[in-house]
């Protein structure tokens, strides 16, 4: 099938809800290997860091989680420009199904940085370049929230929240380069698909998988959320009827 | 001229009235009448081009549009408010052409009070002004005698009157019947909820 | 196995309350979303199915 | 071209009545005479702090002024007429914003000295404070704007303005108080100035549009 | 007796639409955040200056959800049936003000403790921080309200509002500022507590009188 | 009873209309007519003491007032509103009682529904609902024909026959004359400013 009519395909709520159910299996399945390789791997395996012992394991918590919850974002800014281009309904399901999942993950990432901030920083928060813009992440999640909150009608709600994600998205580049150039307190960003690690291999490997790991969970996840909303929308349908008249 | 097929607006997933199909040529006046909560608001909207949450298609020419609200700036007095809307239609008036279109709603007077130390009906009248300043060829009005004063009233038909002979299109929503010639009547059926 | 015993892998070098501390609020965000999204997945099921059967026989 | 003699003429109207010009400034004032009064000690890296605050309470203020931008235009039908009649909508929306900031952010600029004077910081900074402000000051109304048009509908708007319109307001307040403080310790802060106004460029492409798509969308909800 | 148990309903009534709790404090954040962004160094007497911007962001904060307290009910006549049926009608007006407190100031002081912590504040200082929110924010709403009722007949009201009401927040963020500063420095600051609970008792007496009068004298220019 | 003494509204130091000497007994229907901007507006929401920039006296029992705005609040649905203004006028409205009222005005399934969420003649018959429930003996009504339709208008041609029938007073300000058995009308002349 060529990428022209799976676009045009995708159109169609139902076409949607036939092909996901194989999908959502797969990353289900992918996801619960690679997060049990990876945390087994992550936890006992691989080497203790020289300077920070074993609170280092907490990686491979805190940056699957921080990846992930900016993919969601960029996702959904991503949906938004589907949204407002295409007219495509299924994109404002995206924009639903992937606003939960970002945030809990968002805070995840601000939660277990904090823990893992407590032995190496010495105190649970540090005002520095990552935390700011994962706290403004967070905040960008949360204004999409409170906005969908307070807006009733389906369509409406879908065209808001779209533009407040293409918006958002525009400018997390430039939030990022501005937290970055402001101060880094942080850590280099020691993982770069281009240049060399400055990890060993059996310490950023399992990271790779736990990453991997993640980005499954949160395909599961926002697909299955996508199926309910789609039934929902779609509950007066005969398709959706006739799949449920026993 | 005003072409609507199989058009119906719908709030969030609810529909307000059946599809219509419609036709209207020069020199009509359509008189669009129906219960509380018909749709008759959201049917002029969606032709005025605000609303955007109907099904099926329209075709309406350079119109103007008179809603529930005033639509002028309370903090400006007349000429400003009607200076505004012209640049918005993109046309240019001399300040003579306003004061005529004052005169003519018996406000010249008010000219220079802002428009919200006005009474409802005096508000009405420099509305009814900024119409006699465009040139567009449709009118969609919506409940235009709201507040007025019977001579308000006579100057409103003198209006529509004038603007059909001159091949002009009025679609008025009202709940008084207004007696102009080659009136027809578009009822729209409330939908209970 | 980097660790010597199992209470060496619990203490994890001093570093044991922050590490699993953090791994535990991980467990409890991913199996928590898995299993709301279950139960309303299935609760959407139950609704849709009693609809539809009282839908069907309303206009048979 | 007529177009600009026509908006030439709305600038003059609207200017007259709505620019109340006084009040974002003495807003600014008291609030700046709060921070004196509230930081006790006066030394030199207060001026440090006194730059961030500056910039932080001129963010602040934009963002009252705007929470009322497009309120009186919607509940009038000011706003229903532009999107009916006007062929170029986005026109006059970029005007609105447009008088905003000359009403609040470019007053703001010009008065900036006199803040920089009861905040204490020295002399020589006084320009970076202006050119900074300058470069900055457009892009907090363009971006607030898009908030703005989005929360009008909404009855106490006002927060859920804020909550949408800080997190890009962050970088405009990063590299604002970023110059101020480089230019005070002598490293010339010029790449931030480029920063501040590279962003008020891209504020301005995607400012007035998304503007106009936000009201359009609060509009269905009257 | 009766009118109590009309309240109780109006509460339930007005609290279950209106009380969008979760956007003044993301707000709060946002301001603090923006705040330890900007300023760059960290060290013990960021800690007073930390203080006086908690202080001074819940007032801003304040000020904000007060733009929008009186003007719905001012455009849609709620305000003329107030003044018209109400046999008290400082009562509901008095109400609505609870009401703005409960959804703003009461809110932040319960969550103060975390913001502390983004600010930086050491421990021992947590309960006198709350403490002062609890007794300076009740007079931030009345007196605030009596500025928007004076205010809501303007179009852009909102920054006149700043600078009616800014003076009468001037001491409450005095004592409030102080109170901190005096706990950090070791002197007790029992003293300042005092006369916030002092302002905010006055502000109980003039404010709902005060803020009737204003909405009276707003309701002629209607 | 009403009665009113040498009356005269101000706008700043401009007098709108000659004093006015009324005594109104139970039962009478006042209708203030007069062309826009006659003051008829000032007058009412001087009776309902909204208004004080007045010379002379008057004296109204316990009144019930309708102005050119709604009086009701968009984000609360009609038994919200209405529960509210009886809280309001210091009497307790029972649920059932709060049915009935809307049932009247047939507005009974947007019960629940914000009242910003409906059309401009379905808020105004909420607004009537909220007549019918207090026990006020004088209804001040401003214009309420506007954005009725003709069976709301009929309804309020009964309500108001039924309230003055109850020794009730209505005074109400239209430019559509209500034929009402023992009519009063007030003519307020218009002075130029
Ligand atoms: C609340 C505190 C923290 C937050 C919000 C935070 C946030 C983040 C984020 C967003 C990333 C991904 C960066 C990217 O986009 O590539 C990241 C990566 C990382 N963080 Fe943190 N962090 C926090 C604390 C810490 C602490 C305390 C440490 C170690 C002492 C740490 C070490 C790292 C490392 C090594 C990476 C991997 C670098 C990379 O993959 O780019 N973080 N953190
Ligand atoms: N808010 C205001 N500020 C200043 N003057 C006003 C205001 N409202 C009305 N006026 C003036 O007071 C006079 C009477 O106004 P009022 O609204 O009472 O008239 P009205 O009889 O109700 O007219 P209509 O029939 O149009 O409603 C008018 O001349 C008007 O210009
Ligand atoms: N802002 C809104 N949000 C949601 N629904 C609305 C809104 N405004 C109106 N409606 C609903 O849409 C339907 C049509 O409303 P509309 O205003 O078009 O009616 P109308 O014909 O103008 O009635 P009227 O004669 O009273 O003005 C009504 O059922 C109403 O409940
Ligand atoms: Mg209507
Ligand atoms: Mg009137």
């Amino acid at each position: 099938m060529s990428l022209k009519t799976f676009w045009h395909k995708l159109g169609s709520p139902r076409w949607f809800y036939q092909i996901s159910a194989g999908w959502i299996i797969g990353f289900g399945v992918a996801a619960m290997v690679l997060l049990l390789v990876g945390t087994v791997w992550g936890l006992a395996f691989a080497p203790a860091d020289y300077q920070q012992g074993n609170s280092f394991r907490i990686m491979y918590v805190h940056v699957p989680a921080a990846l992930v919850a900016q993919s969601l974002y960029l996702g959904m800014g991503v949906a938004g420009v589907v949204l407002f281009v295409w007219r495509m309904k299924l994109a404002d399901v995206a924009i639903g199904a992937c606003l939960p999942l970002g945030m809990l993950l968002t805070a995840l990432a601000l939660f277990s940085g904090g823990v893992w901030g407590r032995p190496t920083w010495g105190t649970w928060w540090e005002w520095d370049a990552r935390t700011v813009s994962t706290l403004v992440l967070l905040f960008l999640f949360i204004g999409i929230f409170a906005l969908r909150e307070a807006i009733e009608d389906v369509e409406l709600r879908a065209r808001a929240s779209a533009l407040v994600a293409i918006v958002g998205t525009i400018n997390i580049p430039i939030i990022k380069y501005s937290v970055e150039w402001w101060n880094t307190l942080h850590q280099g960003s020691s993982l770069f698909l281009t240049k060399k690690p400055a990890m060993p291999a059996e310490m950023w490997l399992p990271l790779l998988v736990m990453i991997l790991g993640v980005y499954c969970f949160a395909g599961h996840n926002v697909l299955s959320r996508m199926r309910i909303e789609v039934l929902r929308r779609e509950r007066n349908t005969q398709w959706v009827k006739a799949l449920f008249t026993d | 001229m005003i072409k609507l097929s199989q058009l119906s607006c719908r709030r969030g997933e609810f529909k307000l009235f059946a599809p219509l199909d419609l036709t209207v040529a020069a020199g009509q006046y359509i008189e669009l009448t129906g219960p509380n909560g018909a749709g008759k608001t959201t049917l002029l909207r969606t032709l005025a081009g605000i609303y955007q949450q109907y099904d099926g298609a329209f075709e309406v020419e350079d119109f103007l549009f008179q809603g529930h609200r005033i639509g002028l700036d309370g903090l400006l007095n007349p000429l400003e408010n009607l200076t505004w809307h012209a640049a918005l239609a993109g046309t240019v008036v001399q300040d003579e052409q306003l004061r005529e279109a004052l005169r003519r709603v018996d406000m010249l007077n008010y000219a220079l009070t802002p428009v919200q130390a006005m009474s409802q009906g005096q508000q009405r009248r420099i509305a009814m002004a900024r119409w006699l300043l465009g040139d567009a060829r449709v009118w969609l009005l919506d409940e235009p005698v709201t507040a007025l004063d019977s001579a308000a009233q006579t100057l409103l038909l003198e209006m529509l009157q004038s603007h059909c002979a001159a091949d002009g299109i009025v679609v008025c929503a009202t709940h008084t019947p207004l007696d102009l010639p080659g009136k027809q009547s578009l009822q729209l059926s409330a939908v209970t909820q | 196995m980097h660790f010597e015993s199992w209470n060496e892998f619990l203490t994890m070098g001093g570093h044991g309350l922050y590490v699993w501390m953090a791994y535990a609020v991980t467990f409890i965000v991913f199996v928590g979303s898995y299993v709301s999204v279950r139960v309303a997945a299935r609760r959407q099921v139950r609704e849709l199915t009693w609809r539809s059967s009282t839908d069907s026989n309303v206009n048979s | 071209m007529m177009l600009v003699r026509l908006l030439g003429r709305e600038i003059k109207t609207v200017l007259r009545h709505r620019a109340d010009v006084l009040n974002p400034l003495t807003f600014l004032f008291l609030a700046v005479m709060l921070f004196a009064v509230a930081v006790p000690t006066r030394d030199a890296d207060s001026a440090v702090y006194g730059g961030a605050f500056l910039w932080l309470i001129v963010l602040l203020t934009n963002m009252l002024a705007l929470d009322g931008l497009f309120r009186r235009d919607y509940e009038s039908g000011v706003l229903e007429q532009i999107m009916a009649t006007a062929q170029v909508p986005f026109l006059f929306v970029g005007l609105r914003i447009f008088m905003q900031w000359l009403s609040g952010g470019f007053l703001i600029t010009l008065l900036s000295p006199l803040l920089c004077l009861l905040l204490g910081l020295p002399f020589e900074i006084f320009p970076v404070v202006v050119l900074s402000l300058l470069a900055g000051t457009p892009a907090l109304s363009l971006l607030g704007a898009i908030g703005a048009a989005l929360t009008v509908g909404f009855a106490r708007g006002g927060v859920l303005l804020g909550l949408l319109v800080l997190p890009l307001y962050l970088p405009v307040l990063i590299f604002g108080a970023g110059v101020i403080n480089e230019q005070l310790v002598g490293v010339g802060g010029t790449a931030q100035l480029y920063w501040l106004a590279f962003i008020s460029m891209v504020a301005l492409t995607i400012g007035p549009f998304a503007t106009t798509a936000g009201l359009k969308i609060s509009l269905q909800m009257q």
